[in-house]
């Protein structure tokens, strides 16, 4: 005669809907993380060393000033500067391969918006945003780091602090992003 | 009133004029509008069954008996009313009025496929993407990024060629000027062989559109139903002038 | 040259760029995750985001529209029309607009191949064997015949160049876009009334009234874009003057249905109305009757038509009494036996209006003209027959699909040992060739077009890459100069290293040449040459027609054939967006609706609505369409068209492939099936004299058309 | 004791009618009492027999539930909204009109409920707790629809007003985002409102049943011991229920209504559309009340005890009198399309009645006025329980039918011809209406054999207030006003 313990009540089962639980918090937590995480770059490129040797930002991402995409460099334009340096290091060994074979480095974009997101740097740059305000403290990263919430409502956020009242009209368009 | 209709001749904005006496009909708008704004084709069977996504149609009524009888073509397309029937209906604001363009705007990214908007357009402009459209590799590489491919379950619309008014706004602006009129050219307006469509800003009234919206033979679409349409057509056919 | 090298390069490069971002992730999150990928060495004219435009010329009809096409990233995203260009000032067409879909379509040919005629089975091959095999073929240049399309021009310059230096047959050219148009029915005729082998062309843009006999100008004929901007400045003269068209045909076509009038004449009266009111006109002027008209009897002429004579007294003023009177004759109503006199006539009637060379009247397109008549195809075929062929080269042609099967002409290529087609898709002509050789499509390649209908001025529209070849293609002037260059007889005289040093050669002359813009040397030039889509004068140099018969000569016109009412049609034959049916496999030409029907994705017979009544048949049936004297019939489905006369039906031409990819094939029918192969006196086929016996199946299927039939037409179903 | 109450029924079905008062007895179950216990049992053994037929009957639904509904619209999900037939210019198909046919259906039984509580109609009493049932499950069914429709509904949860990072509300003009609030408080209260009076009988099978059926009863039963107290507490609850459902009830069908009235559609753009819509539903909901009944006293234990033919007879008025009012909407339709003069109206109108489609037009006046007004005139009829099935079926196809003329065909034949419709159901569509319909019927399958279907304390209650008396010679029935 088993004794008379509700379902709900048994240790198995208690155990195992912890055990679900566990798994199901965990796995948005891993996933969560992943999604934040530096995808894998094929040269781990050193920002903060580029950056302080005084390098500017549209040195290599050229198109920002000018257009929608900033770009990510061409493997020409690393080897302008590194054909004319001892390659010490195996990254650097990297960079004259892919410019011996003339390929192009298969660099990862970071700082990405949805399709449905019509982003522009041209106006940011010209408005004066720095890179920073956007892309995070690149002077202290290696590789690009994702930034979190980059969302709609932090752009609106700065769009209404950076903006009069009347600009902001614009500035909150659903057609000024969204097309 | 009187307040309320002033108001809204402020507010407008761009707008299109067709003229209806030398359109020709020949639907090189209907093909430009797909082309540019990466309207998915949808096979015989779809079009059968009115599942066509032209955001731009040719309405042909034919006139009259035999041997006098002739068809009459009137391009339909979103009419970007001032006060449109297809705004408020929308749960979720995806179906909602630009106040710095005065037109709709369709939000794709926000529309959860209620179809409300759709069925409250007296104009049948809008279309709904029933399926998610393929276009095989590697004919997907022409599509326009400046425009969202979109997904099933959305509805979408013509746009007055939207990416090409912010592009040229921002354009404008980089240049250090104003908009000017003629900047901004919508891909119907573009190829239209005849130049029968014409596009602007309504708000300048020297610009094209406002001379020729102040035609006589000025009308628009359904005015009677107070929706404020855009789009000016000026009558055409063999009643006028000779 | 070191020019054409860099660029080939950067279009290679530039094609590495960015894979398409928008085709992959739809609207939705996927879009994250897209993988971009960086330049190698970004030209400094490029821009990652930022869209770069290229100046070419559209490749889809002989008009030659100047097209500015849109590339991002290497990858041609929009076609637009050239403001510049002197054909088509910016504007374009439906078919030029879906060109990418050509481009990039799926069911293109990735490279040269070995085939099995009439199956579907082939073998890839290298370049390297696909030029000794056409090396082959040049080196017996006696027994090698062209076939070529209407377009590129510079092709054309280079095989006829080949045929003058060896003796062999000139190349043939055939379209049925030609043939549908009239063509060589109307430069014959213009060589006859007007004494010169150019192009007429009618300056609709000042005239107060226009007949149109046949021209279908809005839609196909000649130069659709030149003459809808004629049209639009016709309808907005000054002063409020809108100018009065009529058009004069069995059917209503889309330029017909914007004339101000549209008079149902019966197919094949067409000339004899023309005469009558040239006879009306003279005697209105006051003028001695000239012996052009004079023969014609206005009661016969206006029952021949089937209207009324008071309605053809009336034409006759209309036309006698405005300021700025014009006929154009062209399509359905020079493709009768009588096609080459109807156009005389009405060519004839302009000269009667005394417009030549002036405003509102008749000027002469620059640069003279190489269409082939049908009897240079009969030529051929007979040449086939005959085993004077072994090697038959095909390039911008389809004639299987294109040419009456009466003609025989794919019995005649049984006889051809070597059939080399340089289609880029496999079409039907590719099927029952021996190797194809797939071309560049009009977008990557290189080239001129010369001869412009539509232009007021001497005009070079120049053809560039905008994008590098999607596949393993190879331009077929490459190909030929290749194969040439490995055979001594040729080299001497073929001395051209490539297509670019060949057409820079041909346009050397052009430096000096009064053109909008000059230069010192040919890399300026050619850059320039390449930036503003080619080479044109810089003001109009129409030519004036003279009149070169005086309206003297007499036409033996007859009356048009009879046939049993109610049991035998005329069947005409009209051409949509589909052109000469390469068309066919652009998804966005297949589902851009009819202008007049609305149909979309097949084809239809257009038949009165009372005269489907009499048979029996209702909208959506499908019949059967059998000719007279003939076995081919086709099964078509009936679109119920108001705007026909009651004893004519109508048939698209552009459907109705065996091949040619997914969205052509079996898809509606092709009614060159059914076309007689007789000619008129100007060698073009009589396809309007075509009649034909309707027979219901008893079956139906609901056309995919865009109206609705209740909405429209009151029908009980939809 | 089961065999018992049995045996007695038996008896009283062959017992010779004498006096008067047998045949009132025989007539208002009111008048017919029966000692407490017994009728518990009665109920309790309708509520825990169970026979393999309905097991049968409930496992076929639950697959058809899960194939019908489910699986349909996971495909659809999967494919797209395309494999329904909605086209240009016809975007909601039988969707939004089995949603509007679930929500008028619905509503009656909040109606027969609260309305006839409201004014004290007694013959109410046995069957209040299955109209209740049917306007919960027949929410259940139709608010799956607004889902069900929606061409991306895994973003559904936009239309809920939350706070987010991206600064969006849903639109509050949107007679969708009223539908949605509407509902949902309808579901709400109608659920509270069916839960309330079950209290009672809920302690009362508490105390009958054991294992798995005592915890769930002593459960929801919230430990009711039946004081004063707790009865004073229950009748004040349910008493500002009937109350303040009534309003919810009428506001949620007019809000149904709005969604097609304040949109630009000629034919749904009518003040008028409240009330019809109002009335509408309760036609077909009265109409779903004397079917379901019917079904229940067939396949139900001990029903033809509670429910009588006193009862058809009264539903069967009710059904005339909404038949009437209907009719006397629709004809104002037509009265204010006239005297509005709008041509696009007119002409949909006319298109209604002569288009390709006029057969529904001529369904929907033939069901909904013709049946109703030849047949329920007769007593005899409304006493046939089983004509009273069939023509309150034939009532709920006819208010389909007005559903779908009013939506699919209206849609089709708008302002700008050119782009006229038909619209083909498809099979996906179909089945899920269908997959709707079972999920209703399955609902009501477990209902009916885990909570009581009859509420006995209020017919207990109920027969204590009547008696019968015997004024002189004659007998008659009379009522204490209780409390």
């Amino acid at each position: 005669m088993k004794p008379n313990v509700p379902w709900w009540q048994r240790g198995s089962i208690r155990i195992s809907i912890v055990l679900v639980l566990l798994i199901l918090v965990g796995g948005a937590g891993v996933g969560i993380y992943y999604t934040q995480a530096p995808p894998e770059q094929p040269i781990p490129f050193p920002h903060n060393f580029h950056v302080g040797i005084g390098a500017e930002c549209m040195y290599c991402h050229t198109g920002a000033a000018t257009g929608p995409s900033a770009g990510l460099p061409t493997t020409n334009k690393c080897w302008g500067c590194h054909q004319q340096l001892e390659p010490r290091n195996e990254n650097l060994k990297l960079v004259a391969s892919f410019a011996e074979n003339e390929e192009s480095i298969p660099w990862v974009p970071v700082a990405l918006q949805p399709d449905f997101v019509k982003f522009n740097h041209q106006p940011h740059i010209t408005a004066g945003v720095s890179c920073e305000t956007c892309h995070g403290d690149v002077a202290s990263m290696t590789v690009a780091e994702p930034q979190p919430r980059h969302n709609m409502g932090w752009c609106l956020d700065c769009h209404q602090k950076m903006s009069t009242p009347e600009d902001f009209v614009r500035l909150s368009d659903c057609a000024t992003c969204h097309y | 009133m009187a307040e309320l209709l002033k108001e809204q001749e402020e507010t407008q904005k761009w707008g299109m004029v067709i003229d209806m006496d030398i359109c020709s009909g020949c639907q090189a708008c209907v093909t430009a509008c797909s082309m540019e704004n990466n309207v998915p084709f949808v096979g015989e069977d779809e079009m059968a069954y009115g599942r066509g996504l032209q955001w731009m149609r040719i309405r042909r009524y034919w006139e009259g008996e035999y041997p006098e009888v002739t068809p009459t073509h009137q391009p339909m397309l979103c009419q970007q009313c001032g006060s449109a029937p297809c705004e408020p209906v929308c749960p979720t604001f995806a179906s909602v009025h630009s106040q710095e363009e005065q037109i709709n705007v369709q939000v794709y990214n926000r529309c959860i496929g209620t179809r409300y908007c759709a069925n409250n357009c007296p104009f049948s402009a809008r279309v709904f993407n029933w399926f998610d459209y393929e276009t095989p590799a590697p004919m997907n590489s022409y599509l326009n990024p400046d425009v969202s491919v979109r997904r099933r379950g959305i509805m979408e619309k013509c746009t007055f060629c939207v990416q090409r008014i912010v592009h040229g706004r921002q354009q404008a602006a980089a240049e250090g000027r104003e908009v000017e009129d003629g900047d901004i050219v919508p891909a119907c307006a573009q190829a239209c062989p005849t130049d029968a469509i014409v596009f602007g800003d309504l708000s300048d009234p020297e610009s094209k559109v406002s001379k020729m919206s102040r035609s006589d033979r000025a009308f628009k679409e359904l005015e009677e139903l107070g929706t404020q349409p855009k789009v000016i057509y000026l009558k055409g056919g063999k009643s006028y002038g000779g | 040259m070191s020019n054409k090298i860099s660029r080939r390069d950067f279009l290679k490069i530039s094609g590495i760029g960015v894979t398409a971002a928008a085709v992959l992730t739809g609207c939705g999150p996927a879009s994250r995750y897209v993988v971009r990928q960086s330049y190698v060495d970004m030209p400094e004219y490029n821009q990652t985001g930022k869209s770069t435009y290229y100046a070419t010329t559209c490749q889809e009809c002989p008009a030659g529209c100047g097209l500015i096409v849109r590339t991002q990233e290497g990858r041609a995203i929009k076609v637009e029309g050239n403001p510049n260009h002197p054909v088509n000032q910016g504007k374009v067409c439906s078919r030029g607009l879906t060109s990418v879909q050509g481009l990039y379509n799926p069911d293109r040919i990735g490279g040269p191949l070995q085939r099995t005629r009439g199956d579907r089975s082939s073998q890839p091959l290298t370049w390297e064997e696909a030029v000794s095999t056409v090396q082959n073929g040049l080196s017996n240049p006696e027994k090698t015949a062209f076939l070529l399309g209407l377009m590129p021009d510079h092709l054309f310059d280079l095989v006829t160049e080949f045929s003058e230096t060896t003796g062999a047959a000139a190349p043939v050219r055939y379209s049925a876009l030609g043939t549908l148009e009239g063509r060589a029915t109307l430069l014959a005729a213009s060589k006859k009334m007007y004494g010169t082998d150019q192009f007429p062309y009618f300056d609709l843009s000042a005239a107060d009234v226009v007949f149109n006999f046949g021209a279908d100008y809005l839609e196909t004929w000649l130069s659709p874009l030149a003459y809808s901007r004629g049209y639009r400045k016709m309808r907005k003269q000054e002063f409020g003057k809108r100018g009065y068209i009529v058009a004069f045909g069995a059917r209503q076509s889309l330029t017909a249905s914007n004339a101000d009038e549209w008079i149902p004449v019966t197919p094949g009266s067409e000339g004899l109305v023309a005469l009558a009111i040239g006879q009306i006109t003279a005697r209105l002027k006051g003028q001695t009757i000239p012996a052009l008209f004079a023969g014609v009897n206005l009661q016969a002429a206006a029952d021949a038509a089937g209207i009324s004579l008071q309605k053809l007294q009336q034409l006759g003023q209309l036309f006698a009494n405005a300021e700025n009177s014009l006929a154009i004759p062209g399509g359905a109503a020079l493709t009768t036996s009588v096609g080459y006199e109807t156009a005389q006539a009405v060519l004839g009637l302009n000269i009667l209006a005394d417009n030549l060379g002036k405003p509102g009247g008749v000027f002469l397109a620059p640069g003279t003209t190489s269409t082939a008549s049908m009897e240079a195809v009969k030529t051929l075929i007979q040449r086939c027959l005959d085993g004077e062929v072994d090697t038959l080269f095909i390039h911008g042609c389809n004639p299987i699909f294109e040419l009456p099967d009466k003609l025989g002409f794919e019995k005649a290529l049984e006889k051809v040992k070597t059939i080399i087609s340089f289609a880029p898709f496999e079409d039907e002509t590719a099927l029952v060739s021996d190797f194809v050789f797939p071309d560049h499509t009009g977008l990557e390649s290189f080239g001129y077009q010369r001869l412009l209908a539509g232009t007021d001025r001497s005009t070079y529209s120049s053809i560039q890459p905008v994008v590098q070849p999607v596949h393993n293609t190879k331009s077929t002037v490459d190909v030929l100069l290749a194969a040439a260059a490995a055979i001594p007889a040729l080299s001497a005289n073929l001395n051209y290293t490539d297509e670019v040093d060949f057409i820079q050669q041909k346009i050397s002359s052009l430096i000096q040449a009064g053109g909008f813009f000059t230069a010192s040397e040919m890399p300026t030039f050619w850059s320039k040459w390449l930036q503003f889509g080619g080479w044109w004068k810089n003001a109009a140099n129409f030519g004036t027609p003279r009149d070169a018969t005086k309206l003297d000569l007499e036409l033996n016109m007859n009356t048009p054939q009879k046939v049993t009412e109610g049991e035998e049609f005329h069947l005409v034959t009209f051409s949509t967006q589909m052109g000469d049916g390469r068309g066919a496999n652009r998804p966005w030409l297949q589902e851009t609706p009819d202008p007049q029907t609305t149909v979309t994705w097949n084809s239809w017979i257009e038949m009165h609505p009372a005269t489907a009544e009499h048979l029996g048949i209702m909208d959506d049936d499908i019949v059967e369409i059998t000719p007279i004297g003939g076995t081919n019939t086709i099964e078509a489905i009936v679109y119920l068209y108001p705007a026909i006369r009651p004893d004519t039906v109508a048939i698209p031409f552009g459907q109705g492939h065996t091949a040619l990819g997914r969205w052509a094939e079996g898809r509606g029918v092709n009614p060159a099936k059914l076309w007689s192969e007789t000619t008129n006196q100007a060698g073009e086929l009589t396809i309007s004299d075509t009649l034909v016996t309707i027979t219901p199946t008893g079956r139906r299927r609901p056309l995919a058309r865009q109206e609705s039939r209740v909405g429209v037409y009151g029908d009980g179903e939809h | 004791m089961a065999a018992d109450a049995k045996s007695l029924l038996n008896g009283r079905k062959t017992a010779h009618v004498e006096t008067e008062a047998e045949e009132l007895r025989k007539e208002h179950l009111m008048l017919d009492p029966m000692p407490r216990d017994e009728m518990n049992d009665m109920v309790m053994e309708a509520m825990t027999t169970t026979t393999k037929t309905y097991w049968v009957w409930v496992i076929g639904f639950g697959i058809a539930v899960a194939v019908l509904l489910f699986g349909a619209w996971g495909y659809m999900i999967a494919t797209g909204m395309g494999v329904a037939g909605i086209r240009r210019p016809i975007y909601w198909g039988i969707f939004i009109v089995t949603f509007v046919f679930w929500i008028g259906i619905s509503h009656a039984g909040t109606f027969v409920s609260a309305i006839l509580r409201v004014f004290k109609a007694e013959f109410r009493r046995p069957f209040t707790r299955a109209a209740e049932l049917m306007t919960t499950f027949g929410l259940a069914a139709g608010a799956i629809y607004p889902l069900v429709h929606l061409g991306r509904v895994w973003v559904f949860y936009w239309m809920i007003p939350y706070p987010n990072a991206r600064w969006l509300w849903p639109n509050f003009r949107s007679a969708l985002e009223w539908d949605l609030l509407a509902i949902t408080t309808y579901l709400l209260s109608s659920t509270i409102y069916l839960f309330l009076p079950l209290i009672p009988d809920l302690a009362m099978a508490r105390d009958r049943s054991t294992g798995i059926r005592h915890f769930f009863y002593k459960t929801f039963a919230l430990g009711w011991r039946g004081t004063e107290a707790e009865w004073t507490r229950l009748r004040k609850a349910i008493g500002i229920f009937a109350f303040a459902i009534i309003p919810v009830m009428f506001s949620v069908h007019t809000i149904v209504s709005w969604d097609f009235a304040v949109g630009q559609v000629a034919g749904w753009h009518s003040t008028i559309f409240g009330p019809y819509f109002i009335i509408g539903a309760i036609l077909s909901g009265v109409s779903a009340v004397v079917t379901i009944l019917y079904v229940l006293r067939k396949t139900l234990k001990n029903m033809d005890y509670f429910i009588r033919l006193e009862h058809f007879d009264g539903l069967g008025k009710l059904i005339l009198i909404f038949s009437m009012a209907w009719a006397y909407f629709f004809f104002n339709e037509y009265l204010l399309s006239w005297y509005g003069g709008e041509a696009a109206v007119k002409q949909v109108l006319t298109l209604h009645a002569t288009g390709p489609t006029a057969w529904v037009w001529y369904l929907m006046l033939i069901c909904n006025v013709a049946i109703p007004w030849l047949f329920l005139w007769n007593k005899k009829v409304r006493r046939t329980p089983w004509l009273m099935f069939i023509i309150t079926l034939l009532v709920n196809v006819g208010m389909y039918a007005e559903r779908y003329t009013i939506i699919p065909l209206t849609l089709g034949h708008q302002r700008s011809p050119f782009d006229w419709g038909i619209y083909n159901p498809t099979i996906v569509e179909v089945s899920i209406a269908l997959g709707t319909l079972c999920l209703f019927i399955f609902l009501y399958l477990l209902a009916s054999r885990a909570i009581p279907l009859v509420p006995v304390w209020e017919v207990q209650e109920g027969q204590m207030a009547h008696s019968i008396r015997k004024v002189g010679k004659t007998e008659v029935p009379s009522v204490t006003e209780l409390e």
